[in-house]
């Protein structure tokens, strides 16, 4: 059924926009209301039927996707969550689908945040997907929770070299030293990858500077749309890979979905969210391109 | 002497806060006279409540246009106020928050003032599209770069803006859409906001200093 | 008012009243369901309203305006009597008021001083009658003054001289984020990441010069023409271009505004999606 | 030789490092007596001095890392700031500060009856432990020198504020002074302004009334008081050509504000009998709310035309395009940039940014406005001037130069 609703929906539109594109080819403007209905049909259609594009991974986006599909099994990732609940719907669907990756491709993931805030945030990704999605999945030995520690840049100078002066316990109170994971984890420095996700300060850019450089550790960001342009200048040389806002992360979804089975049949917020944004994006563009045809069709007309 | 001595508050105030930044003594008058301020601002706002009652009390003795609907007005300020000022139905004691859950003003501001405000704030989806379709014409050379500037903007946050120039070579890649659009944002659209941020500054540092001097009182009406 | 706006009326009636009982009826057996049911059915009623103006205006539109305009006012007031009047004044004025209000007394020797805003924030309320009308320029000149004040070190501090040395940028290129690659890399590499650095030296170029035009577009005393007249002419090109780029940004953002508000029509009234 | 005596300092520090750790631990646990190893060592070059360029109550205390702070054993976490009035005690924990970290503010209260008070012109006397992840084992450094907090009466680290505001303020009195002497300062032609005149003609012959809003400003924002000397103008048009004015306002004291404005315009147009007060109203103070109201206006009244000028924020482009669907004619100023957009986009004119505050100057062509102005424009240059310096002095490596525009807190 749902399929049939898309198909009808997108008749709608197309079919309009053509329609709408030959009658300004005769030189008549659209009416306004006409303009909101297709508005309206663009964005209401997805979300009742939900249809999702197929998103095409950038480099940006396939460079990190890559090296966490290519990292060897057991391989250490820190996940950092460093955002706010604004943030949160172009974040989050990133810190999903990013921590999903990582566990089934049997990585050993650490979860932190440098803001207060990221903690509610981090343990919503454990229960909304670690937790259901890996059931047999042991908490210390596959993932650890290691919560949320004031200081900013300072908690980041002091865990390049030492992990466990910062984070003496996890989140429930449990010892590093008796968590299997940090066995082999002394400082930032013995992790394979660091994915740092947000957008503010500290954030991407200070995990960059105050871990990354100087622990030689590759890192790779998923950042709210607005501060993405500002990251550029650090790839691939300081950063591998860019999850820029909402679109950024439907790209890392399609991308899963496309190599993970398990991913395709779960809730895939980005890519759902990109549906409506598609089609009215595509209805605005179409918008301006009759218009410029009708304009230039009109002014012709008049010159005759 | 009417205008003389709000010329000479002016002044004083102005010259004091200025001074304030430099002395490090002053540095509280900042605080002080914000909370100065709120406190006359919400004497204005009973101004402004005032000033509600008598246009819809006006229109309607008058029955001019639309009166009908004044009482609606009417209704939904005296009500709203009521439940505020008196913290109707609110669960909790006199200290607790006006807006606390459960709270007739908490009620309605959700079922009447939130839909609404979201839903006019959600007009403008409708109106980006008419506005685009309406003004965004090729009828000279600057209407052209915002048009283009914009489309360029759009078609980088669609995959069609990947699929179009996905056969450009990475070497290039400046020169596919989404990196372009990346590009604007942090080029030309930088140092225009900048050029634009660096004039509001000059006008507003100016204006202030005419404002302090008491060269600009248009602020105080008219001479009578 | 003619009969097919009675029809219409009774019909938005009618519904009005068919979803409060059927969303009582969902929510049987939930605290007050009644009260949410007609919370639920009001804010879907007065969504729809406000979306049928764009079709055009009418009585259901003006219904929401005039219900609106009443009931925001009126929630301004209540915040600004509790949070200020109420949190911020009286414990500085009067032991017995706090008491009260049950907000802690604030003793300091200091507190005469706001007595000040309340005499202002009177006059200010003078402006309701005829012959002191006058006196509200008082107020008026507090608050103007503060904000000039506040405003003339405030924006030459961050807008002026913070914008203006950030508009130092190498134009020879940064050695530490984009290093000397040899010049082949140079020129054959057109790449927004750190190895382009031909794309780095456009940037920190474009930003330069378009700064410098854009001010002089906002040149008023000197006539635009000959060499002045082209930087501006290229001023207002990049001015167009900030515009454009912000427009086709910032529709993203509308555009979940209005997701927001559909997924409230379709899930939170009409149960349609999950 | 001051490598010898680095070293000479933490031979004698490590000493007594463990002298400390010998005799410590006996009194705060013997249980641990045998692990002396476990304490690291103290924290060397212990400073303190008063916090400059403030109102006093505070001290900066800096030290150099232990030792065992990212090298040796490796074991502390944190040091913790110890206060006290007098060298005997008691000493008081005052804050703490991350391992690596050599630099502690110590800022107290000017309020005597509060506990973190730090009185002006006392001795006061710091100390500082070295924590390890068991607060149990932690090695205290010397007890420092006394010290004591002062307040300055002037800050340093805002001079380049000081200067802009100087230089700044001279440029506008020599250009204020020279205008009134009668020097002729020419002004550039601003679009939008000119387009008034016309808009406000053609409402006469339509019949129909002008809308002005003012926006969502305060009376104290500079884009509203440029709107006030705007809607002076226009409204003395008004009442010339006997047309209807409508202003809806969003602040009470705009309101108030404006309806002097307009009163005064109708006086000095020889029609104060034509004033009404109802034609500048207050509507709410709350955005959309206000927008919808306006909206119904724009649809009901179908003004001519509208003057959007002053603060605006989401609502530009509700406003903007209602108007054009009403078919006015629409001239708007703000600016608020992320706006301007809209504006541009829906408007027939805008006034972008500066040229809203220009227009003042513009229309009222009073020399001490038009000097303001001149001076506005001298400040500009010297932006252009001071940018190819900086980047002279970026590209060729005088890195000081940039240093001039820092701005201490």
């Amino acid at each position: 059924m749902p399929n049939l609703g898309v198909i009808i929906s997108l008749l709608i539109i197309f079919g309009g926009l053509a329609w709408l594109l030959f009658r300004s080819l005769t030189g008549r403007e659209v009416k306004r209301r006409v303009i909101f209905v297709f508005i309206f049909v663009a964005v209401a259609a997805p979300i009742l039927f939900p249809i999702t594009f197929e998103e095409h991974a950038t480099p940006v986006v396939r460079d990190l996707f890559d090296r966490i599909e290519t990292l060897p099994r057991g391989s250490r990732v820190l996940i950092s969550f460093d955002y706010d609940p604004a943030m949160a719907p172009e974040v989050q669907p990133m810190a999903n689908a990013i921590s999903f990756h990582c566990l089934t491709r049997g990585h050993k993931v650490v979860c932190m945040c440098l803001w207060a805030t990221g903690q509610t945030l981090l343990s919503n990704t454990i229960n909304d997907v670690i937790l259901p999605e890996f059931p047999n999945i042991i908490d210390g030995v596959d993932y650890v929770n290691i919560g949320y520690k004031a200081g900013n840049e300072g908690v980041l100078n002091v865990i390049v070299s030492d992990f466990k002066k910062m984070f003496p316990t996890d989140v429930n109170g449990v010892p590093l030293d008796s968590v299997p994971i940090f066995d082999e984890i002394n400082s930032c420095a013995d992790f394979d990858l660091i994915v740092a996700l947000g957008g503010g300060r500290p954030g991407p850019k200070e995990w960059v500077l105050f871990v990354g450089d100087p622990a030689d550790v590759p890192v790779g960001v998923g950042v709210a749309a607005v501060v993405a342009p500002q990251l550029y200048p650090y790839y691939p040389r300081q950063i591998i890979g860019i999850l820029g806002g909402i679109k950024g992360a439907a790209e890392y979804e399609s991308e899963l979905a496309h190599r993970h089975e398990q991913f395709a049949d779960m809730d895939k917020p980005g890519l759902n969210m990109m549906g409506p944004q598609t089609l009215a994006h595509i209805t605005i563009m179409a918008f301006i391109v009759i218009g410029n045809i009708a304009f230039f069709t009109g002014r012709r007309r008049k010159d005759r | 002497m009417r205008r003389q001595i709000p010329l000479l508050i002016t002044f004083v105030v102005g010259t004091l806060l200025i001074v304030s930044v430099f002395i490090p003594p002053f540095g509280e008058l900042e605080t002080t006279f914000n909370i100065w301020f709120d406190i006359i601002a919400v004497f204005a706002f009973f101004l402004g409540g005032g000033n509600l009652l008598r246009v819809h009390i006006d229109k309607l003795r008058k029955k001019k246009r639309d009166w009908p609907f004044s009482i609606v007005t009417i209704a939904g300020f005296v009500v709203m106020l009521a439940a505020g000022l008196f913290k109707i139905n609110n669960p909790g004691d006199i200290a607790s928050a006006v807006d606390a859950p459960g709270s007739l003003f908490s009620d309605i501001f959700n079922s009447v003032q939130y839909p609404l405000s979201a839903t006019m704030y959600s007009l403008l989806a409708f109106f980006v599209a008419s506005a685009s379709y309406r003004a965004f014409r090729a009828k000279n050379r600057e209407a052209t770069l915002l048009l283009i500037a914009a489309f360029i903007i759009l078609l980088g946050r669609t995959p069609f803006g990947v699929l179009v120039t996905s056969w450009v070579p990475d070497s290039t890649s400046l020169l596919q859409i989404p990196n372009m659009a990346i590009w604007i944002m942090n080029a030309p659209n930088l140092a225009g906001q900048r050029a634009i941020i660096i004039g509001i500054g000059l006008g507003v540092i100016s204006m202030s200093l005419r404002l302090i001097l008491g060269l600009e009182r248009s602020y105080l009406g008219g001479e009578k | 008012m003619n009969r097919s706006t009675y029809i219409v009326a009774a019909v938005v009636v009618l519904l009005f009243a068919l979803s409060w009982v059927l969303h009582t009826l969902a929510m049987s057996g939930e605290a007050d369901g009644v009260t949410r049911a007609f919370m639920v059915t009001m804010a879907a009623f007065l969504t729809l309203a406000i979306y049928s103006f764009l079709y055009k205006d009418n009585a259901f539109y003006k219904l929401a305006e005039h219900l609106y305009v009443g009931v925001s006012a009126a929630y301004w007031m209540c915040q600004g009597f509790w949070s200020t009047i109420v949190g911020n004044l009286i414990p500085r004025l009067s032991e017995g008021a706090s008491n009260f209000f049950q907000q802690p007394y604030q003793a300091s020797s200091w507190n005469v001083a706001y007595w000040i805003p309340v005499i202002l924030g009177i006059m200010l309320l003078m402006r309701l009658t005829k012959n002191y009308g006058w006196m509200s320029r008082w107020p008026l000149a507090l608050i103007v003054g503060t904000t000039a004040g506040l405003n003339f070190v405030r924006y030459l501090r961050s807008d002026f001289i913070v914008q203006v040395s950030s508009t130092f940028v190498p134009l020879l290129g940064d050695k530490e984020l984009h290093p000397w690659l040899g010049f082949g890399a140079f020129v054959s590499n057109l790449d927004l990441s750190a190895t382009g650095q031909l794309a780095a030296l456009a940037t920190n170029w474009v930003v330069f010069l378009g700064v410098i035009c854009g001010i002089v577009y906002f040149f008023f005393s000197k006539e635009h023409t000959g060499v002045f007249g082209r930087a501006s002419r290229v001023g207002i090109w990049i001015l167009m271009i900030t515009f454009g780029a912000s427009f086709g940004y910032t529709v993203m953002g509308r555009i979940s505004l209005l997701v927001g508000r559909i997924t409230f029509l379709f899930r939170d009234w009409l149960g349609l999606i999950s | 030789m001051k490598h010898k005596l680095m070293i000479g300092v933490l031979f004698v520090l490590f000493g007594m490092s463990s002298l400390w750790a010998q005799t410590e631990p006996v009194e705060a646990d013997s249980a641990v007596v045998d692990s002396t190893e476990l304490y690291p060592a103290p924290v060397s070059h212990l400073r303190a001095t008063d916090k400059p360029n403030d109102h006093g109550h505070a001290i900066v205390v800096e030290w150099e890392t232990s030792a065992d702070d990212g090298g040796g054993k490796n074991n502390v976490v944190l040091y913790q700031v110890f206060r006290s009035m007098s060298f005997d005690g008691p000493f008081d924990s005052v804050g703490t500060a991350p391992a690596g970290e050599g630099r502690f503010e110590d800022i107290g209260s000017k309020d005597r009856s509060s506990s973190s008070f730090i009185p002006d012109d006392t001795d006061l006397f710091y100390q500082i432990d070295a924590v390890t992840a068991d607060p149990a084992i932690r090695t205290p450094s010397d007890i420092l020198d006394p010290v004591q907090s002062s307040g300055q009466w002037f800050n340093t680290g805002r001079v380049p504020v000081l200067v802009a505001v100087l230089i700044f303020g001279l440029l506008t009195g020599i250009f204020v002074t020279s205008a009134k002497r009668g020097r002729e300062l020419y002004v550039r032609p601003i679009g939008g302004i000119e387009a008034v005149d016309d808009a406000i003609g053609r409402a006469t012959e339509m019949g129909r009334p002008i809308l002005y809003v003012l926006g969502l400003g305060t009376a104290a924002d500079v884009a509203t008081i440029a709107s006030f000397t705007i809607l002076s103008r226009v409204a003395k048009r008004v009442a010339e050509y006997q047309t209807e004015l409508i202003v809806p306002t969003y602040d009470p004291i705009v309101m108030s504000v404006a309806q002097e404005v307009v009163k005064s315009s109708y006086f000095d147009a020889g029609r104060p009998e034509d004033y009404k007060e109802e034609c500048v109203f207050f509507v709410t103070q709350s955005q959309f709310a206000y927008v919808a109201a306006v909206n119904g206006i724009m649809l009901r009244e179908f003004p001519a035309t509208n003057v959007y000028m002053g603060k605006f924020y989401a609502e530009s482009l509700l406003l903007a395009e209602t108007g054009s669907l009403a078919g006015s004619i629409q001239i708007s100023g703000t600016d608020e940039i992320a706006q301007i957009p809209f504006f541009i986009v829906a408007c027939d004119y805008t006034l972008i940014g500066e040229e809203l505050y220009a227009a003042s100057a513009y229309l009222g062509r009073e020399p001490k406005l038009l000097g303001s102005l001149k001076a506005q424009d001298w400040a500009k240059a010297a932006v252009v001037v001071l940018a190819i310096v900086g980047l002279v002095a970026a590209n060729f490596g005088w890195l000081e130069f940039p240093t001039l525009f820092r701005v201490i807190d």
